[in-house]
């Protein structure tokens, strides 16, 4: 077949670092240019693609490396963006020194929520995920100094060497800054002793704590540092929006990252993004299907896992 | 197969561009923001209709400035992310105005945006207390705010000689709003407040709720929220024996309750923004809808139309396209004469006088209270 | 209303919503007990259950009336249909899954769960529907207490059919080799058991007897929405491990239990109703972590 | 001081006994097999010694210090390494990946050092692939380590294993089953690599096995039990000819593997 041959040939081209490299660097290099072109409302669209690129990234490294469903992942963004917004708005702390606090605390829920339950078999732990996210959405919806239901208003913009981050094409750029980042870090772990103990551990607990792995620091290491992307991303979408409620951190919210995960393929950093791109830009290209989104998007997941459960990007060539 | 998903997703980025990227040179742009998809798309797609409808007759007896009235349409989806995208939409299409929002939640994030562009704004529907501060100047509410409802309220039980009051709302920003700011004018004049409950959404029974407001004897409750659990409330409450006064709030005026609750709804109260089919001058304003869309209006129709008037008018009255002369004369409208009622605005671009009007249950049919 | 009063209003309020629990926790319990999955698309069963026996008793509603013969036979109609609907589930989405990795599975019942509620969604328009009846509210005043005829009837309903399943699963051929399956399923295959037709007759039995719960709720409490199987589900998952996930009369248990403490929880002062779901939710966990076995489950084997 | 000293072990299972005050021990520098009918809870016993199971009673003293109710990955680090009965290798995995989740827990690098790749990382990654390497090549396979392991032959699937074990530098190697399912040759083969582990490696090893052959031809000190307890122990002379011991493999189902 001409379609399957071209796809070997240009997986074959992909296949020395140089010339990957060489695509990424193209890559990049119309992400950092691309709003010299379109207009605000594509570039806001894009940016929340980037947002949600950073999500899917964090949420992969539980789900896609080390295995562990999570159906709460909402609760750790939350964590980032409220610790963010109370410090900000009701302290008058610079936004920057938020982000190691929020960071910090997130990875701190996920420690806290991690620990005591990632001994617990896989599908305790997804309803266990599903009502700490729950917990959290609920107490930030009932305390004072998260603004209760009606959340938390006017946040500042933050400024940096002068120039206050308002204007759409800031936030494009600081989203891009930070999904790259997030794909180098996805990328280094994903080849680094931890990221082969994650694959250990999700192909074979048992075999893994044989050798000497201790599948719950493993897990855990997974946890804490997928709620630290959470967190980040959390951080900046509370000055973005300049407002945030307890309505975005939802039970869906979290289901639509895991989408995002799952439809490209768990544990492949580019598919992860084109799985994070589909989710945000399948609503605004098929606005006719807004309604039937989450139904559509429910029917593509249940087919990849009945026939490509590797996900859309192809899964890495090994020789046989 | 992957190089097929990379042009379907580049051919759909492209279309997107070469939608909205087209111009209307020699009109006047209005952008309409309302959820047209997501839960309340069906509240959303009214408000369109409704605005639309204003548009063509507006446009019929000459336009303004002499020139057509354009709108766009961005789906907020009754989602704060997607309404900053809907909101850059309109800003990049160069809109002079906004009419619409309809949830709070969605419409709050939009303030800023459209305060940035200098974008004048009327809020036909969202009316959350929290929309007043976040306010930058350019939006204006023209429904009554969550206050006016609150005095409505109060004036409502207070008439009826109510102490005891049980409220109840469903933890979400509007209705919690409400019951906070209704809890706080009631104790504030002496009264009692015996019970003050949440409700989660999508929970059907309250039965344990119910035994918990039954015991403390109230003489009315005051349910905040939408319809579809009030009715489940209202139900439950009566079959349990709790035979005095309910009152809801302008969330559940819906014939929907009315239905679900059956005779249980019978003699509720409820207080409602002004619906259609309660405003002496929405007569032609009914018929023209039912006459183009072949159904009646919702809710939020009237006060669409009459802000996509106002917008109008304060074109016309400003003299040109210019934001900030349009923003300066909506500041400036002095009785606005809407189907609604007389349209004026306090020094925080609310509506000066409440148009609030109470309802009752009779016959499985709401009727205005007299 | 005197403290006894409330206490006795709350007992009977807690029986009748337990006994819905627990029989949506009844097929929870099924599944996991025969082939360990988490099937997340219990609750949007109950759902489709409702709305199908909503849709037969608007048909038949001019035949037999919308009382208690009409409202019988959509509830029948409702779990053969909504049983069906449980075997196609499972023969299409986890058949093929059966040796697939636990997270694949798990993703795989929450894409179903998915496409059920938005399915119903998109053919109702996320509209509640009203399910009206003819049923009054007449039942017996006990001073302050009120239990409506309505409500009795349900929760004998909900008994019988718990109690058939009970009889079902330790008097009959086809229990025993259900009970069987949950212990060694390679052994059964040796042992000529169709294990196949076993495992889908208990998704037809665990989805039919959503699919009555979820008419009995909507006859209860008149209205339909197809979010509302997301709240049941979580709260039936939650009965069935208290009771024991696994463990048939642990889901009866489990659904009383926690219809009781859901009962009393909200009568308990400074406690706000805003934070009853934190409540249910951290027992949940920490039941999960302490004590996963639940109440009347099979000790495993310690493992560290 | 005995390697390996298990006193007075005791394990049950929902009131039923597997294995009842079992006490054997095994010297530095020796292999060592345990063995039994099917069902006599040797499996159970290498379950007790890695940590996968928590014993009722009794002490299991490794290397001079106390290994029970210690996680099996810190038993592993303390030395003890172990291989399954059934395989169990990283599947989707390659060969040298499979081999490198040994040297896990002789390694420390964590997710700073993997995003900054430290100086100290990047040597510490050669040195776990150049570790691994030299375990692939001792077992023969170093050829084939870029493959995925489950496309391996079964015996080279088994060896990989051993390769994995290995690369966690153990004092003392548990093999359990190792001869299943191999033919004639590669049994000899695996006396040769079990024999070179001992001497070239200095690794103790203790074994559970069916073929008695195997175990008669490697071990200096035979263990066996039925329904968890020992019932006979000594050189495979010794053993052979008690009447106990053939009794217990006459006496069950399976006494066809015998001799």
């Amino acid at each position: 077949m001409a379609g399957s041959s071209r796809l070997t040939s240009v997986s074959d081209w992909l296949r020395p670092q140089q010339n990957r490299m060489i695509v990424l660097l193209v890559l990049a290099g119309v992400a950092m240019l691309i709003p010299l072109v379109v207009n605000n409302y594509v570039l806001e669209v894009l940016t929340n693609a980037w947002f949600y690129t950073i999500l899917c990234l964090g949420l992969n490294i539980v789900v896609g490396y080390a295995g562990l469903l999570d159906l709460g992942y909402a609760a750790f963004f939350a964590v980032g963006a409220y610790t963010t917004g109370i410090l900000t708005s009701k302290f008058g702390v610079n936004f920057w020194l938020t982000i190691p606090v929020a960071v910090s605390c997130s990875m701190l829920a996920g420690l806290i929520i991690g620990g005591p339950t990632l001994r617990l078999r896989s599908d305790y732990l997804a309803i266990v995920t599903l009502g700490f996210g729950e917990i959290v959405r609920i107490i930030a919806r009932n305390l004072d100094i998260t603004g209760g239901a009606s959340g938390l208003i006017g946040i500042d913009r933050p400024s940096i060497f002068g120039l206050e981050l308002s204007r759409g094409i800031h936030f494009y750029y600081v989203f891009l800054l930070l999904a790259i980042l997030a794909c180098f870090v996805s990328y280094r772990l994903q080849n680094s002793r931890l990221g082969r103990a994650w694959q250990y551990v999700r192909e074979d607990e048992d075999a893994a704590e044989a050798m000497g792995i201790g599948r719950v620091a493993v897990k855990l290491y997974a946890y804490v540092i997928g709620a630290m992307f959470g967190g980040v991303a959390g951080c900046f979408f509370a000055v973005k929006m300049t407002a945030i409620s307890p309505e975005t951190f939802t039970f869906s919210q979290s289901v639509l990252i895991l989408l995002g995960v799952v439809l490209g393929g768990m544990g492949k950093i580019p598919g992860v993004i084109i799985g994070a791109f589909a989710l945000v830009l399948f609503p605004e290209v098929f606005r006719g299907l807004g309604s039937m989104r989450m139904l559509i998007f429910g029917i593509v997941m249940l087919v990849i896992m009945l026939y490509r459960p590797e996900g859309i990007w192809p899964q890495k060539q090994r020789e046989m | 197969m992957i190089t097929k998903q990379v042009k379907a997703i580049a051919v759909g980025i492209l279309a997107s561009l070469l939608i909205v990227g087209q111009g209307w040179a020699a009109d006047v742009k209005i952008g309409i923001m309302v959820p047209t998809t997501g839960s309340e798309a069906t509240a959303g797609k009214d408000m369109e209709n409704a605005i639309k409808l204003a548009v063509d007759e507006i446009n019929k007896s000459g336009g303004v400035l002499g020139k057509n009235i354009v709108t766009i349409t961005g789906d907020d989806g009754c989602d704060p992310q997607m309404a900053t995208a809907a909101a850059s939409k309109l800003v990049s299409n160069d809109v002079v105005g906004v009419v619409g929002g309809y949830c709070s939640g969605a419409t709050l994030p939009t303030l800023k945006i459209y305060g940035d562009a200098g974008i004048p704004f009327v809020v036909a529907a969202a009316n959350s207390t929290k929309l007043i501060d976040a306010n930058p100047g350019t939006a204006f509410q023209i429904n009554s705010t969550g206050f006016d409802q609150v005095n409505s309220a109060v004036a409502l039980f207070k008439e009826k000689g109510v102490k005891k009051l049980a409220i109840v709302n469903q933890g979400d920003g509007y209705s919690e709003d409400l019951a906070r700011l209704t809890k706080e004018k009631w104790t504030g004049m002496g009264n009692e407040v015996v019970a003050y409950a949440v409700v989660n959404k999508g929970e059907q029974d309250q039965s344990s709720l119910v035994t918990l407001i039954k015991s403390k004897r109230p003489d009315a409750v005051f349910w905040t929220a939408y319809y579809s659990d009030g009715a489940l409330l209202i139900k439950q409450l009566r079959q349990a024996g709790y035979h005095k006064l309910i009152a809801v709030g302008d969330g559940s005026n819906s014939p929907k309750l009315l239905e679900i609750a059956g005779k249980a709804a019978e003699g509720v109260y409820c207080f409602s923004n002004p619906t259609a089919d309660y405003l002496p001058a929405a007569g032609d304003f009914i018929k023209n809808y039912k006459a183009r869309y072949h159904q009646a209006p919702d809710a939020y129709g009237p006060l669409a139309y009459d802000g996509m008037k106002l917008m109008a008018d304060a074109i016309t009255r400003a003299g040109s396209t210019d934001k900030a002369a349009i923003v300066k004369a909506l500041k400036e409208t002095k009785d606005f004469n809407g189907i609604t009622g007389a349209i004026s605005f306090t020094d925080k671009n609310t509506l000066a006088k409440s148009n609030f009007v109470v309802l009752i249950a009779r016959g499985g049919k709401w009727m205005l209270n007299k | 209303m005197s403290n006894l009063d409330i206490i006795l209003q709350q007992l009977a309020n807690g029986l009748i919503l337990g006994s819905f629990y627990a029989l949506v926790a009844l097929g929870y319990t099924m599944v996991y007990g025969i082939i360990k999955l988490l099937n997340f698309a219990h609750g949007d069963l109950y759902m489709v259950g409702g709305f199908v026996g909503f849709l037969v008793l608007s048909l038949i509603s001019g035949l037999m009336g919308s009382s208690w013969a009409g409202i019988l036979c959509s509830m029948v109609f409702s779990m053969l249909a909504v049983g069906l609907l449980g075997v196609i589930i499972q023969r299409i989405a986890y058949v093929p899954m059966l040796r697939a990795p636990r997270l694949s599975i798990l993703i795989t019942a929450l894409a179903v769960s998915m496409v059920l509620s938005n399915g119903v969604m998109a053919i109702t328009d996320g509209e509640y529907l009203a399910f009206n009846t003819d049923l009054g509210y007449e039942g017996l005043d006990l001073g302050n207490v009120f239990i409506s005829y309505t409500q009795l009837v349900l929760v004998v309903s909900a008994s019988l059919l718990m109690i058939i399943l009970y009889l079902f699963v330790h008097k009959t051929l086809y229990g025993k080799a259900m009970r069987a399956i949950a212990i060694d399923q390679d052994a059964c295959r040796l042992m000529g058991i169709n294990v196949n037709r076993i495992i889908a007759l208990t998704f037809f039995i665990g989805s039919s007897l959503a699919a009555a719960a979820g008419v009995m709720a909507g006859v209860y409490y008149g209205s339909l929405h197809f979010f509302m199987g997301f709240v049941i589900g979580l709260k039936a998952f939650t009965a069935a491990v208290i009771g024991g996930i696994g463990s048939i009369p642990g889901a009866m248990l489990g659904g009383l239990v926690l219809g009781l403490l859901e009962a009393f929880g909200t009568q308990i002062p400074f406690i706000g109703s805003e934070w009853k779901d934190v409540f249910s939710f951290g027992l949940l966990i920490l039941l999960l972590i302490f004590k996963p076995t639940g109440l009347l489950g099979k000790t495993e084997i310690e493992r560290m | 001081m005995a390697l390996l000293e298990v006193a007075n072990l005791g394990l049950s299972f929902s009131g039923l006994q597997v294995i009842q005050k079992l006490s054997f021990a095994v010297e530095q520098g020796t292999i060592a097999s345990l063995i039994g009918p099917n069902g006599a809870g040797k499996t159970s016993v290498f379950n007790c010694l890695t940590g996968f199971y928590r014993p009722d009673s009794g002490r299991i003293d490794f290397n001079g210090h106390s290994v029970i109710r210690r996680k099996p990955h810190k038993i592993t680090r303390a030395g003890m390494a172990r291989t399954f009965q059934n395989l169990r290798l990283f599947k989707s995995m390659t060969v040298l990946e499979n081999v490198k989740s040994g040297m896990h827990c002789r390694t420390s690098t964590g997710a700073l050092g993997a995003v900054l790749q430290t100086g100290s990382q990047r040597r510490e990654e050669a040195l776990i692939t150049s570790v691994s390497e030299e375990c692939l090549a001792f077992v023969g396979l170093l050829e084939q380590k870029d493959r995925r392991a489950d496309t391996l032959a079964y015996g080279d699937q088994r060896r990989v294993e051993w390769a994995r074990a290995l690369a966690t530098k153990p004092k003392l190697l548990l093999l359990d089953e190792p001869a299943a399912g191999l033919n004639f040759d590669e049994k000899k083969e695996l006396i040769t690599l079990i024999l070179r582990i001992r001497d070239e490696l200095g690794i103790t090893i203790l074994l559970i096995e069916h073929d008695m052959g195997l175990v008669m031809k490697v071990s200096e000190m035979i263990t066996v039990i039925d329904y968890g307890a020992k019932i006979a122990e000594g050189t495979a002379e010794n053993v052979q000819n008690n009447p106990k011991v053939i009794e217990a493999y006459l006496g069950s189902e399976d006494g066809e593997d015998v001799l």
